[in-house]
């Protein structure tokens, strides 16, 4: 037992040793990536993204030929300010926790007449093929910018659907036995040379969902919050969820959750 | 924080005041554990293969880490330490150190294994071991992660002794038979990496021609 | 930051929208529009491109400038710049060594129109980025290396 | 047509800067789409940026310019009001032009 615990401790001292020899280098590198982030920062094409879905939302379309600006996401209908930065949360007409894409489909069935296959077949842009639920996410999200996240998960509904995402959060398994929390439960880590953050904490949670939808360089698209999320579960090897399946939901309010109180700066833009 | 739980868990264990429970008071989902379980594994797509679906199955290790938030109390730790030590397995051969241009190689690539319908691998497509996610190895290498040690200077540091590389190959094939829930996965136990490939990497931490130690 | 960003893009919004209505075809492309340099777009080399250009083997010059990081977090988006205080540059153009063709794009500078261009660039790999400048009817170069980074879980 | 260009331009003490941003693929012509097969170049090749009616910018790209192109340039002149035209002319012969107000 003693052993073992001098073995912990020589491990933290050689590694606190490291640690100072490759500072230097390291804050050089830290400098240009913030300057790479930042000549980005200046022309986010999901700004073009929020242009189309902002003329999605008022086009009277579908077989009910109907706009989505009597839409309800929370607030009341056509409440677009601050949505986004207030949901998951429970709806009364569903009896269900809704995200604001499935509580997107739902209106864009309800009022527009579309059938759910037909909305969600395309949930995901591809080169070339233009997804209407990015956009119109992106449109919606950046109607939150600048408002704080709120989700204290208050009603017994969401609470459960908080507590199940926590459960999800640190529940390992695949072939690199992964969960969430390995990779984001701690502080100050990165992965290769991008930072994690501790999501179980409001700051670490906060700098995560804050920026989202967000536009990805690498992937040359906007991502919605149900894309990242089914993203980390393609990383994590597992098989592929449902698109607003309510294991992503629930990760969503568990993490919207502890981000709360954290103001949105979205649509963002990084790798 | 970690060593100050695991500094509890000995000094508890070693006066006597057992930390054992079965269940710990803050288990993940709380009284909804049960239902988040059952959720979890009915959010998946139909069309996923049985194949793809038991990857979502869990040994005794992953239950009790998610369940301890990856600190599970000492005695279940050792628990968890023996059990994975059992399963480490040795390349046919018998010689645990490689060829460490091929795990240069291996260390740098994080592809591979990846399923579903949007961006799977293709058939064949080489998994890595992907050490650069997480640690920092080669100096040349910039875009290293920080999740576990630096193991700059690997070799240089602690030599090429035998005990050091059966260290390193134990340590690689099954991360837990060292550390219970640690964030590194078990690239043997799981056959993401054949024993030869994971000599390999043994080889481009100890090799004192690799980069690892040259520079 | 961000939030800053936001106010010059809420503030410039009407200008977006202005553009929005004038879209649909009221100018007619084509007006001004140039040959496109096939040959220099194609070669392969940086000497192949430079001869395509006319450039042949242009002198480096400090007064020429590439700016960019030093690092790009993804080689799919690296913001490069142009910069010089040479007189009378009438034409400018980023080179990626590297890239499968070496010319990403050239940009004539009608009188009046500073030497001082940015744009973003797709670089396969960590490789140099020349800028060439045309002065006074000469050519001029300058060079920085960008090293393309692997991000994230890796794939 | 495309989608709208975001065009932003400002004048500050004589000199207008003009910042674009393109909707546009940039395919290179060297990506293989999920089934292995080659997926077709297609890119931007020409753009020309006018203030009034006189060229401040004209530009040639390549397919390694990145999608959704990106552009910043500064010109002596131009006054508040006063009208941009980028327009844009890709590889398979679509166009567009959009302009905006120097604020």
């Amino acid at each position: 037992m003693i052993q073992r615990l001098l073995k912990t401790l020589v491990g933290v001292a050689t590694i606190a040793a490291f640690a100072g020899s490759v500072l230097a280098q390291d804050s050089k590198v830290a400098d240009e990536l913030a300057k790479y982030r930042e000549a980005l920062a200046d022309g986010n094409p999901a700004d073009l993204l929020e242009v189309k879905g902002e003329g999605l939302w008022s086009e009277k379309r579908g077989p009910k030929q109907a706009s989505l600006e009597q839409c309800d996401l929370g607030l009341g209908p056509g409440k677009l300010e601050g949505a986004y930065a207030q949901l998951p949360k429970y709806f009364k007409d569903t009896g269900k926790v809704m995200d604001v894409e499935s509580r997107l489909v739902h209106c864009m069935v309800t009022l527009q007449g579309f059938k759910q296959e037909q909305v969600t077949r395309q949930w995901f842009s591809k080169p070339g093929q233009d997804s209407d639920i990015e956009a119109l996410v992106t449109f919606i999200g950046a109607k939150s910018n600048g408002k704080p996240i709120n989700v204290p998960a208050s009603h017994p509904e969401e609470a459960k659907m908080a507590k199940m995402g926590e459960y999800i959060f640190y529940r390992r398994s695949g072939p690199q036995d992964f969960s969430c929390a390995i990779c984001h439960g701690q502080e100050g880590k990165r992965i290769r040379l991008q930072d994690l953050g501790n999501l179980t904490t409001k700051d670490g949670a906060g700098t995560a969902m804050k920026t989202w939808p967000s536009y990805r360089v690498s992937q040359g698209a906007v991502w919605t919050m149900q894309r990242r999320l089914i993203d980390c579960m393609r990383q994590a090897r597992w098989p592929e969820p449902n698109y607003l399946a309510d294991s992503i939901i629930a990760l969503e309010t568990y993490l919207q959750k502890n981000a709360t109180g954290t103001v949105m700066e979205t649509p963002g833009i990084k790798r | 924080m970690k060593l100050k739980f695991a500094l509890f868990f000995a000094l508890s264990a070693a006066f006597g005041a057992s930390a054992q429970a079965d269940k710990p008071v803050d288990a993940p989902g709380g009284k909804f554990a049960k239902d988040a379980e059952q959720m979890f594994r009915s959010s998946f797509r139909t069309d996923n293969s049985k194949y793809w679906m038991a990857r979502l199955d869990q040994d005794e290790t992953m239950k009790t880490c998610g369940l301890y938030r990856d600190n599970p109390p000492r005695k279940l730790g050792e628990k968890l330490e023996k059990l994975n030590a059992a399963t480490i397995r040795y390349p046919v051969e018998g010689k645990l150190i490689g060829d460490w241009k091929e795990g240069e190689k291996l260390a740098a690539v994080g592809t591979g294994g990846h399923i579903g319908f949007i961006q799977p691998d293709p058939a064949g497509k080489l998994r890595g071991g992907n050490c650069y996610a997480c640690h920092q190895l080669a100096k040349q290498e910039v875009a290293y992660g920080t999740i576990g040690p630096s193991l700059q200077h690997f070799g240089k540091i602690r030599g090429n002794s035998e005990e050091i590389i059966k260290y390193a190959y134990d340590k690689i094939y099954n991360s837990n038979a060292f550390t219970a829930c640690t964030n590194m996965p078990r690239f043997g136990l799981h056959s993401w990496l054949t024993p030869e490939q994971i000599t390999h990497i043994v080889a481009f931490l100890i090799d004192p021609e690799s980069p690892v130690n040259k520079d | 930051m961000n939030n800053q960003r936001r106010t010059v893009l809420k503030s410039g919004s009407g200008a977006a929208l202005l553009g929005m209505l004038a879209a649909a075809g009221i100018i007619t492309p084509g007006m001004a529009l140039a040959d496109w340099n096939k040959a220099a777009f194609d070669a392969k080399s940086m000497a192949d491109t430079l001869k395509a250009l006319g450039a042949g083997s242009p002198a480096d010059s400090k007064d020429v400038q590439v700016t960019g990081p030093d690092i790009a977090e993804n080689g799919a988006v690296v913001p490069v710049g142009v910069a010089s205080s040479l007189p009378n540059i009438s034409m400018v153009a980023i080179l990626i060594e590297k890239n499968p063709n070496a010319l990403a794009a050239t940009f004539v500078l009608p009188e009046g129109t500073e030497a001082n261009v940015q744009t973003r660039v797709k670089m396969g790999q960590t490789s140099n980025i020349y800028a060439l400048v045309k002065s006074d009817g000469k050519f001029f170069m300058a060079t920085k290396e960008i090293k393309v980074t692997l991000g994230g879980c890796g794939g | 047509m495309g989608n709208p260009m975001k065009i932003r331009a400002a004048n500050k003490d004589g000199v207008t800067e003009v910042k674009v941003l393109v909707s546009h693929e940039m395919e290179t012509g060297q990506r293989k789409d999920a089934a292995g097969a080659i997926v077709p170049a297609w890119f931007i090749t020409e753009l020309v940026a006018k203030h009034g009616d006189k060229v401040v910018l004209s530009s040639e790209f390549g397919p390694s310019v990145s999608k959704n192109p990106y552009l910043a340039f500064k010109f002596k002149g131009g006054a508040k009001g006063e009208k941009i035209t980028v327009s844009w002319k890709d590889n398979k012969g679509d166009s567009r032009s959009d302009e905006a107000t120097i604020g």
